[in-house]
């Protein structure tokens, strides 16, 4: 049990269904010699060979085109995104072809479209998306938004086994900065559409997802120590398929919620955590649901906008105080 | 004119080209007229109401898509995806009347269960995959259905069509230079047939033929009369072999026509009538009819044999299609996914609507 | 005032705009001497000439990049998609250039991007969709969705009138099915940004746009005669900018709102507004927010299918008083 | 070497090339020599930490850009659209070595505001709009530019770059297919740098060269060596020129190498050295000044003079920049519409952060 990284989690994830199972291969831009432009797959040309290893040129709508007619014939690709916000290049071929495969014909499409996403790294407008609003929309994708080194590796290898299609979110600010021991046996997996609680309370919760639970954590803390709450963070891991039980669990012990994304505000899927909050434990509310999330605007790179734009740890306890006040 | 009399010493017939056997010939004659006969078949129930979508006809077109997809080898496991206008390419590759027909009135056995509408589908054991609407997007897929076979060594062929519009198309680019680069067993059929939906070719690209877009991927060009189904068919047979050994992606124009609007309800106004004059007179299923009889391949009690099969079998698959039913409502929600098994049921929802 | 159909009415604004300012012009594919899939711009190749209807080839991102760098130089360019569907081919081009350009460079970018939306006319999969969830999420974007021939004319003139980018996503189930009598005086707007009351009530609101505005009528008709319910329903009109006061206003008045939409349930715009309502008039709320949608699949072909699938008068009918009897 | 001897008889300086002006000689020598040394300026304050993202180099390529935008007529309002290495066509449209440090240091006063990075910013008066990351997209996007031209009857031209890697995107296919069909006064300029990245270009096309795909669009296609200044003004010219004439778009193909990564962190371990000490020896600066000198179009001290000249340029311009403020944060509600005003501020978010 050594101490990986999120990143080097992946990685291993990636690595070991490779190896258990040859139908498994990458696809993407600069995958191949130069291990992608954050390394995730650095040594897999050397391990896996150019056949399992493809650089592609840069036509996000072939990639996942192709990893869709290669999984349609029995093949598991794990397509790579060089930045997730590349993936719009490929919205109508993802939300089209890929989702409603199955539906429509019965094909099975067992990809995965995996990348970078997320801010905080002074990336601009074009570096630090987070995408997962556009597709949570579209029945028949799945999306997994890990947050810990254990669920980098263990949604990415449900991920790759998953019969569907899956889009996987990986936070590249999270990449080196977060470190967990894990076993190294092939069999970590984390089941998808399966909400974990990060951190138990009864005075409030929030639930969030990806890098934004470190700062509920973060926040958790504060108010622990500065106002005697006991705030449960509740940690999606998967947006689709929404763990509604778990949401509601949380609703019910806490009575009250607040939703933080990174992800801009209106349109956004603390909209549809809300609805559903709504439709199910409404009688449970002692208090609106509430949300922390970008302001509504492209993110911006220089530093103080940036951090202007982003839900910070302050606005979350400000957030919280206001809800544990009702 | 009077009948050929069969006491007359007929001239020795023509060597057959392209490699072809006779009963080949013939299997080709049943696959281009089968798709004359059930488009009319279509066309009569569109005009009944029984057709539930629109209407697409290939008509003018039925030796291009036949023709081509009659070069695949099925028994090899040769795959293609086809458009709209290539009913012709799926029954070649052993899509059944019925399914058609099925699938036109949504009916619950449809091949889709009533969830997709015209020929949009498909099936992998007989080798062919369902088109989206969105033009250019089956090329990236047939690109990777491709680069399966080459992964796994297979000695198999996919072949893709796109039209005069659909060329204009991000995916098509994206997915035939994809093809290209990773010299994939793939044939791109171009069907330039003068039109998409209204708009001419020469709105669509300023190149003179729609093969010149070969030099563009670096890939082998070719093209043929796309009415003439034995050129279509060597000009198709020669890519895939290509494809086979190993040499990469063709790209195969065939130049045909359109002869109706881009979908029944289109009047086609903007279509001048001496070009749909001059079209008629050139249709690939009498020509090559015409080709049969006076090359001597085929005897006329032989084509017109073939020609009551078809009509047979139409009768009897309109007729059990016509008397099915439309789906459950309910079953609407299942498939969208491996698993969990359905969609949620909308709570304020009863069984059935 | 002559009688017009909500397709003559659009069509009349279009030619409205284009004849009162020169800066106008269409692109699309067949909106030339064909007049549009629909024909929405029949008339108008003859009377504007090729220069300003321009039949394009089939390259929606062509079409939407080439109509923002006219706009950029001070052109007005309306672009047609041919059916909505196919704007998911422009996803990256919108949510990424158009919709960031005044914010990154002050580009001025007044285009309207429109086409037929919707169901309810056995279109199947590809032919019947409501994409405005997908834009929702992006700042930038203004988007609008007329229910009546009033504002199909006073959008659309309002829409080629703003400084900014405008999607207006008509439908086309209204086309031909509803009328209405409308000055022609060259001075119906509709603004960008306002609500609507469709329908006035105090017992409880129903909150929808575009085609659900006619079957939230229905329903309320329904429910005055069995239940005599007074039902307010609210015609959003425009998505974005969205009218949180009307929002506001109605369930103050009614303290039971339900939002009714044609698109699919997750992820759909009655996901925001639930928040919006969470946050801004919790304290009003005597029920939940409940939701009529569509069911969470790829919208089907057959009658049976399409008719399950889509909301239904009584599913609006069945809803209102679940909530009444809070 | 001896020095020259200024004392011995000249050789009559040969014709100058390509209708250029001595004047404009030296114009240009000011531009290659102004792109390096900013860019070495930069490089500086990355390794500072003060370049707040990446820094992307185009050394080795700065002849391709100033050369060809040099090509464009600024006082006839022609217009063009830079990728990240471009950086030279910009400064020769007008861009301010300021503005260029302010925006890769995010800066508030930088054209951007501090909300986009690097080189990622237009100005509509003096003729260029900026990037977005998302490569192919400013095609379809000067296609529309260049359609405003052609629908006013200006004869203004418009220019934009696209990179061996962005080709391989469907909205490059698309746009250059709308603007070839529709003759857009547009030059579609094709940077052959060896890589996209880490991928070479026999993994991004099968093309031998990317003038090539001219073919595919029915536009004329040209070429020329990116490295050398004078022939990559000679070929765009003649493409703006056949612009301005009302015929049409070129691909003009310009091959250069990438002698840095992609960017500044970008070891290029992939890269063979030999590769980089080839390229080494041909680098376009340096050629040039030698042309300039050998030809006798400008003189040592001239040379000299142009060089302190920008040095003193960039010494005030750094310390300027540098010692200005980042934007306030609440800035960055403003100007996502023309109105209202400004997104809403967080409820919960005093001002200023
Ligand atoms: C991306 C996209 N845009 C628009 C359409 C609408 N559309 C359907 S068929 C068609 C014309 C297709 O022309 P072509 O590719 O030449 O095929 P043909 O109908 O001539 O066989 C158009 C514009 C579409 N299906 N997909
Ligand atoms: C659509 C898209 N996909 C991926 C990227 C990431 N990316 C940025 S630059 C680059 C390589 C570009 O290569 P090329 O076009 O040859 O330009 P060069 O860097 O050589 O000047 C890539 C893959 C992008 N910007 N846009
Ligand atoms: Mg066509
Ligand atoms: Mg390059």
């Amino acid at each position: 049990m050594a101490e990986v990284t999120y990143l080097e989690a992946l990685r291993q994830g990636l690595r070991e269904e490779m190896r258990r199972d040859e139908r498994v291969f990458i696809l993407g831009e600069d995958v191949g010699a130069y291990g992608g432009a954050f390394k995730v797959t650095e040594g897999f040309y050397e391990e896996f060979g150019e056949a399992r290893v493809i650089d592609t040129p840069i036509s996000e709508a072939a990639i996942v085109g192709a990893a869709a007619g290669a999984a349609h014939m029995g093949l598991r690709p794990v397509a790579e995104m060089q930045f997730i916000d590349f993936i719009s290049c490929a919205y109508d071929m993802l939300t089209n072809y890929v989702a409603t495969a199955r539906y429509r014909a019965g094909l099975p499409t067992p990809i995965v479209v995996r990348g970078p996403c997320g801010g905080y790294v002074r990336g601009g407008p074009f570096h630090s998306q987070n995408p997962e609003a556009a597709f949570l929309h579209t029945p028949g994708l799945k999306i997994v938004c890990p947050a810990t080194a254990r669920d980098a590796k263990g949604l990415i290898k449900a991920a790759i086994r998953d019969d569907d299609p899956v889009l996987y979110f990986e936070h590249k600010f999270l990449y080196r900065r977060i470190k967990e021991a894990l076993p190294e046996d092939g069999d970590l997996l984390t089941p998808i559409g399966k909400a974990r609680i990060a951190r138990e309370g009864r005075d409030l919760s929030i639930i969030t997802y990806s890098a934004m639970v470190w700062k509920a954590l973060e926040a958790a803390e504060i108010l622990e120590r500065e106002d005697g709450l006991a705030v449960e963070v509740l940690d999606l891991r998967t947006l689709v398929p929404m763990d509604d039980d778990a949401i509601v669990a949380t609703v019910e012990k806490t009575n009250k919620v607040m939703i933080v994304h990174e992800d801009t505000r209106t349109g956004g899927v603390a909209g549809e955590i809300a609805a559903r909050i709504n439709e199910r434990a409404f009688e449970w509310l002692d208090g609106p649901v509430l949300r922390v999330t970008a302001a509504d605007v492209p993110l911006p790179y220089a530093p103080t906008l940036e951090d202007y734009v982003l839900p910070q740890t302050a606005d979350v306890v400000a957030v919280a105080r206001r809800l544990a006040a009702y | 004119m009077p009948a050929r009399s069969p006491a007359l010493p007929r001239r020795a017939a023509p060597a057959i080209p392209a490699g072809l056997r006779r009963e080949q010939l013939l299997e080709l004659y049943h696959y281009v007229r089968l798709t004359r006969s059930l488009e009319e078949r279509l066309a009569n129930l569109y005009r009944q109401g029984k057709v539930i979508g629109g209407l697409f006809r290939s008509l003018g077109q039925e030796a291009d898509s036949v023709g081509s997809a009659y070069a695949l080898d099925r028994s090899a496991g040769d795959f293609l995806s086809p458009l709209i206008r290539n009913l012709g390419s799926m029954l070649v590759q052993g899509a059944e009347p019925l399914a058609i027909l099925r699938q036109y009135m949504a009916k619950a056995a449809s091949p889709s269960r009533g969830r997709e509408l015209n020929i949009h589908f498909g099936d992998l054991e007989k080798g062919y995959i369902g088109q989206i609407s969105h033009l250019g997007d089956m090329v990236p897929v047939m690109a990777g259905v491709t680069l399966s076979f080459k992964m796994r060594g297979e000695r198999r062929v996919g072949l893709v069509y796109v039209g005069d519009g659909a060329m204009s198309t991000g995916t098509f680019h994206e997915g035939i230079n994809f093809a290209a680069v990773q010299r994939l067993p793939l044939v791109v059929v171009a069907e330039q047939n003068g039109y998409a939906y209204s708009t001419p070719v020469r709105k669509q690209t300023a190149v003179e033929r729609l093969v010149d877009k070969a030099a563009a991927y670096g890939v082998h060009g070719d093209s043929a009369d796309g009415n003439d189904l034995l050129a279509v068919y060597a000009v198709t047979k020669r890519a895939v072999d290509r494809a086979r050994a190993g040499e990469g992606v063709t790209l195969v124009e065939l130049r045909t026509y359109r002869r109706k609007g881009h979908a029944e309800h289109d009047d086609q106004s903007y279509v001048p009538e001496e070009e749909l004059a001059y079209w008629a007179r050139n249709d690939p299923v009498d020509a090559y009819r015409r080709q049969l009889e006076e090359s001597g391949w085929a005897g006329p009690e032989e084509l017109l044999a073939a020609e009551a099969r078809i009509d047979e079998e139409l009768d009897r698959a309109v007729a059990l299609a016509e008397a099915e039913p439309f789906p459950e409502p309910e079953s609407a929600l299942d498939g969208v996914c491996a698993g969990p098994p359905a969609a949620e049921r909308p709570w304020y929802r009863g069984r059935g609507g």
